[in-house]
């Protein structure tokens, strides 16, 4: 079934509620981000994809799972658009569906005794419904 | 508000040539929407507004009126602005006395730079007057005779 | 029976397009008084109003609304044909159905309804439109550039040469400014002293112009063609008469600690300093906050020192008051504070610097005598990364919403000059657009990287980490490939968005002359006025109107002066004639005109009256002196009896607009 | 004043010595914590998307508490502040969230941001003030050199957390200087740490922890001090272990205060 690109956009603008047509793809985003090294796409192509039509290819992306939140790339954008929302955005129309959760408690080996709540109770809800 | 979707407010806006007239161009340059039921009058400074032009205004069955100036300290005659605002904040405190809701009028400072700001000021004071409603006390006085 | 003729402009499609133009015709026509109504595609241009004209004459029309773009913009063209066929020019309306219409409505019923109502508003004030005669006043032929750096000697040059005098008044001790800090200029890349301080020179010897340096604009009254300015001449502490300008007391001045404006901190300079060796005057002068003999009444050593008893530490500040016909505004532009940007490391790491500090570094007169170092080691670097667009095209807060125009051309002449001194030096350049429009620009940018092996990658730098050995660290990512980077540059460069002179703010009010929201000078119009600004008589040259580059400052400063010289030109200005007017019938005497009026342009005075009942009587009215009033209306208002009005904008006019609109 | 006290999750379990260390310094510094009855979990990370509304009722129900009782709110933890700041600032500033929320709250008297949230650190700066707890300081923690670990969430975003320059904060240097200590600045000072990566991808964290403290290290840093347990946990867990220890504000504090236990340090 084809996805309806425009609806798909939409509701990831909803969710992420920021002005991502501010956005002049000067990546700076990319270059703060902590986690880009490890990213399929980088946040200002995320940014650009989503400007362009290509919202269903995000869908896809690993790069929502390797965002930390960390908000860098919100702070240092000079046009004021966060890509952070939109990663959030991109996780939660995913994890929010019924039996997608990223990360099953059952799914990590071993917590150590010593990884303080705040870190558990993080991680699940970032991978998690 | 849905309900008021029909009625269509009576706006007056009185703009002084330096700062707002010349931003009511640049939001007219920029294509900022407002309302249509939003008409301006030309004045060369604020300070040429007599609260009695409001007033008539208002007597003539507009729903809203709003005074635009130069923002306080950049007035083109140095001072005007400065006596208008005096001028209005005295008429503020009269309107509802008069028969006036007295949030039917509203003091604004938009500069020549201000095209967009010129639109949003017009855009908020017009949504605001739609959920005030029609302006019905004076007219109600005119109609008793 | 008066004849209006209504005259409706299509505007090609600006109007046209959203306006049903032959509706509103036809509304109109419907209106008493309207002898004539008709649409046409360009009012304004000549077949345009060679059909107004021909309409007056046929109809023998008296009165003239045109429907069109703001007055702001066609109002004076409409005015003066008005005046070809006999008709006073102040019986013409507006109707701006452009701007308030037809470009911020998309539906066309409801444009066209607007349209309707603005002619009729327009033609109601027209009614009680009366004919006007604007008065005279004199010019001085003076003009006063305030600025003394490229566009303030170029238009102080170009005023001169037509023959008027002309005083430059400049904050800094010496006239030059930012451009007599840069070290090679684009697109020729030729040393930026050689062209500059010969025309220094030129300004400091014409027999027209004279320099107050170290000088500011303390207040400014008065209006176009006449201007009443008072400059504050601040104490030197060293007489200029005297000084030889020898430098030994710079040479000596114990107290070296303040760090040399003209070095960009760079380097310390004494508290008593020339700025540089061309320096235009070149007299020293005190920085009393730094001197030692002000803080503690010791030292005296330049005194001792000077050969020609120049030095004078009671010299005090002097007030000059002066006459001028025009005012010339050129007061230039600094680079933003990064304080900010903690990101870039700038602060945190002396091997970070800015564009204009490394002008400083590569100029032969500058702290290295042009020797590329960085200044933590002394070293010359291996790798240097220049970042562009540092606070620029920024609407987060922190930077300025505006592109800055002159980064991407010095990024590559900084990148050009410092691989042809020192082939060996990796220069990258991080940008995100290359903007070079100009004549020869793009050439320029694309000689850098084909001739001089400049690199160019496209991303914004991140972040500048610096380590405790000094080590550089930055975060960028290369958006073609989409590769991250982390890269270790021995120097890095920021191209520090640019911002009006702090200066600009005070001036604007003092002036009555409008600012944007950046401080920058608003010009009369964006298009046809671009060196002028709204009040009449002030003219705009070189940054302080908006970012621009030497060659076009150089252009604009041309331009003002021949503004300056048209208007110093004419012997005698007409006056805006819709001035206040008191009917003196029904005056009180009670004079709370006199206490609003800006201008002192009211005065009371015992005059033989008659009253409305018919009675003859001498008693105290209030008189408004033509030549002073700007017709702000503030009066008007103040007036309790409704006898001050003012002309062009009665209070008839307005309220007929009013009533036409309700 | 009423300093209304909300210590979080992991500051009664994992963090003790953070939330502690606080409580004592705060009796000391004549600022008692007053630990909020029935407290919940702030959820540890801010719902960003709009919609999320039942993600923020934990936040809103302590700040209402807050109110009640003089209108302050003090957290210590990074996280917690992050998201109740961000959380008041959305009940001040989004009508559509502010209504939902009131509407499934039901309370007396609607909530609409009225509580102010302090960090401890900005109850030290601008209600006590570094001079004063300067000269409170006993033991004074001579000739060690502290980096302060800012993280992520006790600074960014900006615009609404508004505790300091978040490029270029000053608050846990002057603390550091207040009890002693010098100060050491390094650039990565408010880069992340890799957070909650730790349960998922431990070599990241441990790459992006050992940039931290390679910089903090070579800008002459002997140990770090932090506000978050997260970044406690993922400092002390990585990059060479030990090689910088790592320890929270409140227990320096605590130590130039003479009033740390005996036994203290890390759990």
């Amino acid at each position: 079934m084809a996805v309806d690109e425009k609806q798909l956009t939409e509701d990831i603008l909803r969710l992420a509620a920021t002005d991502v047509r501010r956005c002049m793809q000067c990546g700076r985003c990319s270059a703060n981000c902590p986690e880009g090294f490890k990213m399929d796409l980088l946040p200002h192509r995320v940014m650009w994809d989503l400007n362009s039509g290509h919202a269903s290819e995000l869908l896809e992306a690993d790069a929502p799972w390797q965002c930390l939140s960390c908000m860098a790339c919100e702070e240092r954008c000079p046009r004021g658009v966060s890509p952070a929302r939109v990663m959030e955005a991109l996780r939660l129309l995913q994890i929010r569906q019924q039996g997608n959760n990223k990360l099953p408690a059952e799914s990590v080996e071993h917590y150590p005794s010593d990884m303080p709540q705040q870190l558990l109770v993080a991680a699940f809800r970032k991978y998690n419904k | 508000m849905l309900e008021k979707k029909n009625f269509e407010p009576k706006i007056v806006a009185f703009c002084c040539n330096w700062c707002s007239y010349a931003g009511a161009d640049g939001a007219g340059t920029a294509r900022k929407h407002y309302p249509a039921n939003i008409k301006i009058i030309k004045v060369p400074c604020s300070c040429r507004v007599n609260p009695l032009f409001i007033l008539r205004a208002f007597q003539r069955g507009a729903d809203g009126v709003i005074m635009c100036g130069c923002h306080p300290g950049d007035c083109h005659y140095s001072t005007g602005n400065y006596y208008a605002r005096r001028r209005m904040t005295l008429l503020l405190s009269m309107l509802d006395y008069l028969g006036v809701a007295g949030e039917r009028f509203r003091v604004e400072w938009v500069s020549a730079a201000e095209g967009a700001r010129f639109a949003q000021v017009m855009n908020d004071f017009a949504e605001h007057i739609a959920a005030l409603g029609e302006n019905v006390k004076l007219r109600d006085l005119r109609c008793k005779k | 029976m008066q004849k209006i003729g209504v005259f409706v402009c299509w505007c090609g499609s600006n109007i046209a397009g959203t306006v049903d133009v032959a509706q509103v015709v036809e509304a109109v026509r419907q209106i008493p008084d309207v002898a004539y109504a008709i649409d046409y595609k360009y009012m304004c241009s000549e077949q345009g109003q060679e059909l107004i004209r021909k309409a007056v004459a046929d109809y023998k029309l008296d009165r003239i609304v045109v429907c069109s773009c703001s007055p702001r913009m066609h109002e004076a063209t409409f005015r003066k044909c008005a005046e070809g066929v006999g008709i006073n020019p102040y019986m013409v309306e507006i109707a701006n159905i452009r701007e308030q219409c037809s470009w911020v409505l998309k539906d066309k019923a409801e444009a066209t309804a607007k349209a309707i109502k603005l002619a009729k508003a327009a033609i109601a004030k027209v009614r009680f439109n009366g004919a006007l005669k604007p008065g005279e006043s004199q010019v001085v032929k003076r003009a006063l550039v305030i600025g003394g750096g490229i566009a303030g000697i170029q238009t102080a040059l170009d005023i001169a040469e037509a023959g008027y005098k002309v005083d430059i008044v400049e904050k800094e001790p010496t006239i030059g400014g930012r451009m007599a800090q840069l070290d090679k200029i684009f697109p020729t890349l030729d040393c930026s002293a050689c062209i500059l301080t010969p025309k220094m020179v030129d300004a400091a010897n014409h027999e027209n112009i004279t320099l107050y340096t170290y000088s500011e604009v303390e207040s400014v009254s008065g209006f176009v063609g006449n201007f009443d300015v008072t400059i504050r001449k601040k104490a030197r502490s060293v007489k200029a008469d005297m000084c030889s300008g020898c430098g030994i007391c710079t040479e000596k001045c114990p107290s070296r600690k303040t760090p040399s404006e003209f070095d960009m901190g760079l380097k310390n300079r004494g508290a008593i300093y020339i700025p540089f060796a061309q320096a235009i005057p070149k007299v020293p002068v005190i920085d009393r906050e730094a001197c030692i003999k002000f803080k503690t009444g010791k030292c005296g050593i330049c005194s001792k020192l000077c050969p020609a008893g120049a030095i004078d530490y009671t010299q005090t500040d002097e007030l000059i008051t002066e006459k001028y016909g025009a005012i010339v505004l050129a007061t230039g532009f600094k680079t933003i504070s990064l304080d900010k940007f903690g990101e870039y490391g700038y602060g945190a790491s002396k091997d970070v610097i800015t564009s204009l500090e490394l002008e400083r570094l590569t100029n032969a007169a500058g702290p290295t005598e042009g020797h590329l170092v960085c200044p933590s080691t002394g070293k010359e670097p291996k790798k240097v990364i220049i970042v562009s667009c540092v606070g620029s095209r920024d609407v987060s807060g922190r930077g300025k919403s505006y592109c800055s125009k002159i980064c991407c051309m010095y990024n590559a002449k900084h990148a050009m000059y410092i691989r042809e001194k020192y082939p060996d030096v990796d220069v990258t350049v991080f940008y995100i657009d290359v903007r070079t429009p100009g004549k020869g620009f793009d050439e320029f940018q694309r000689r850098a990287v084909e001739e001089y092996g400049v690199h160019y990658v496209r991303g914004q730098v991140g972040k500048v980490v610096v380590d405790g050995d000094g080590r550089l660290t930055v975060f960028v990512s290369d958006l073609n490939s989409g590769r991250k980077l982390m890269l270790n540059p021995d120097l890095v460069v920021l191209a520090t968005a640019v911002q009006p002179s702090p200066d600009a703010r005070k001036l604007a009010t003092m002036l009555t002359a409008s600012i944007d929201n950046d401080d920058f000078y608003v010009e009369a119009h964006p298009k046809l006025r671009p060196v002028e600004s709204p009040t009449a008589g002030i003219f705009l040259s070189g940054m302080c109107q908006g970012p621009k580059d030497i060659p076009e400052t150089v252009s604009q400063a041309g331009a003002a002066a021949v503004k300056v010289v048209g208007l110093l030109a004419k012997d005698k200005l007409l006056t805006n004639p819709c001035t206040a007017q008191c009917d003196t019938s029904i005056c009180s005497g009670c004079l709370a005109c006199t206490h609003v009026c800006p201008y002192g342009a009211i005065t009371g005075e015992s005059k033989p009256v008659i009253t409305k009942l018919g009675v003859r009587e001498t008693r105290t009215v209030a008189v408004v002196n033509n030549a002073l009033c700007q017709g702000c209306g503030a009066c008007t208002v103040a007036c309790p009896c409704g006898a001050m009005d003012l002309q062009g904008f009665t209070n008839q006019q307005i309220l007929a607009e009013v009533d036409a609109l309700c | 004043m009423i300093y209304n006290y909300y210590p979080g999750c992991t500051l009664s379990t994992k963090a003790k010595q953070l939330d502690m260390a606080a409580r004592r310094c705060a009796e000391v510094l004549g600022f008692p914590l007053v630990e909020l009855p029935e407290w919940q979990c702030c959820g540890a990370v801010y719902p960003m998307a709009p919609d999320a509304i039942a993600e923020r009722l934990s936040a809103v129900r302590a700040l209402v508490a807050a109110r009640e009782n003089g209108g302050v709110l003090v957290t210590l933890c990074s996280a917690c502040y992050h998201v109740i700041k961000r959380v008041n600032h959305d009940m001040a500033t989004n009508a559509e969230i502010r209504q939902k929320v009131n509407n499934y709250l039901q309370l007396e008297e609607p909530y609409a941001g009225e509580t102010r949230v302090l960090h401890y650190l900005e109850v030290l700066r601008d209600e006590i003030g570094w001079e004063k707890l300067a000269q409170l300081v006993s033991h004074p923690l001579k000739e060690r050199r502290v980096g302060a670990y800012y993280g992520c969430l006790l600074l960014r975003p900006g615009a609404v957390l508004a505790l300091d320059d978040v490029e270029s904060p000053t608050v846990m240097e002057a603390f550091i200087k207040a009890l002693g200590a010098e100060p050491v600045i390094y650039s990565m000072r408010n880069e992340c740490c890799g957070g909650y990566l730790a349960l998922k991808d431990k070599a990241q964290c441990e790459k992006l922890v050992s940039d931290i403290k390679n910089n903090a290290a070579s800008c002459g840093a002997q140990e770090l001090v932090t506000a978050c347990p997260l970044c406690a946990y993922n400092l002390t867990a990585n990059g060479a272990a030990g090689s910088l220890p790592t320890r929270y504000f409140t227990e320096l504090l605590a130590e130039a205060l003479g009033v740390a236990e005996s036994e203290g340090g890390a759990e």
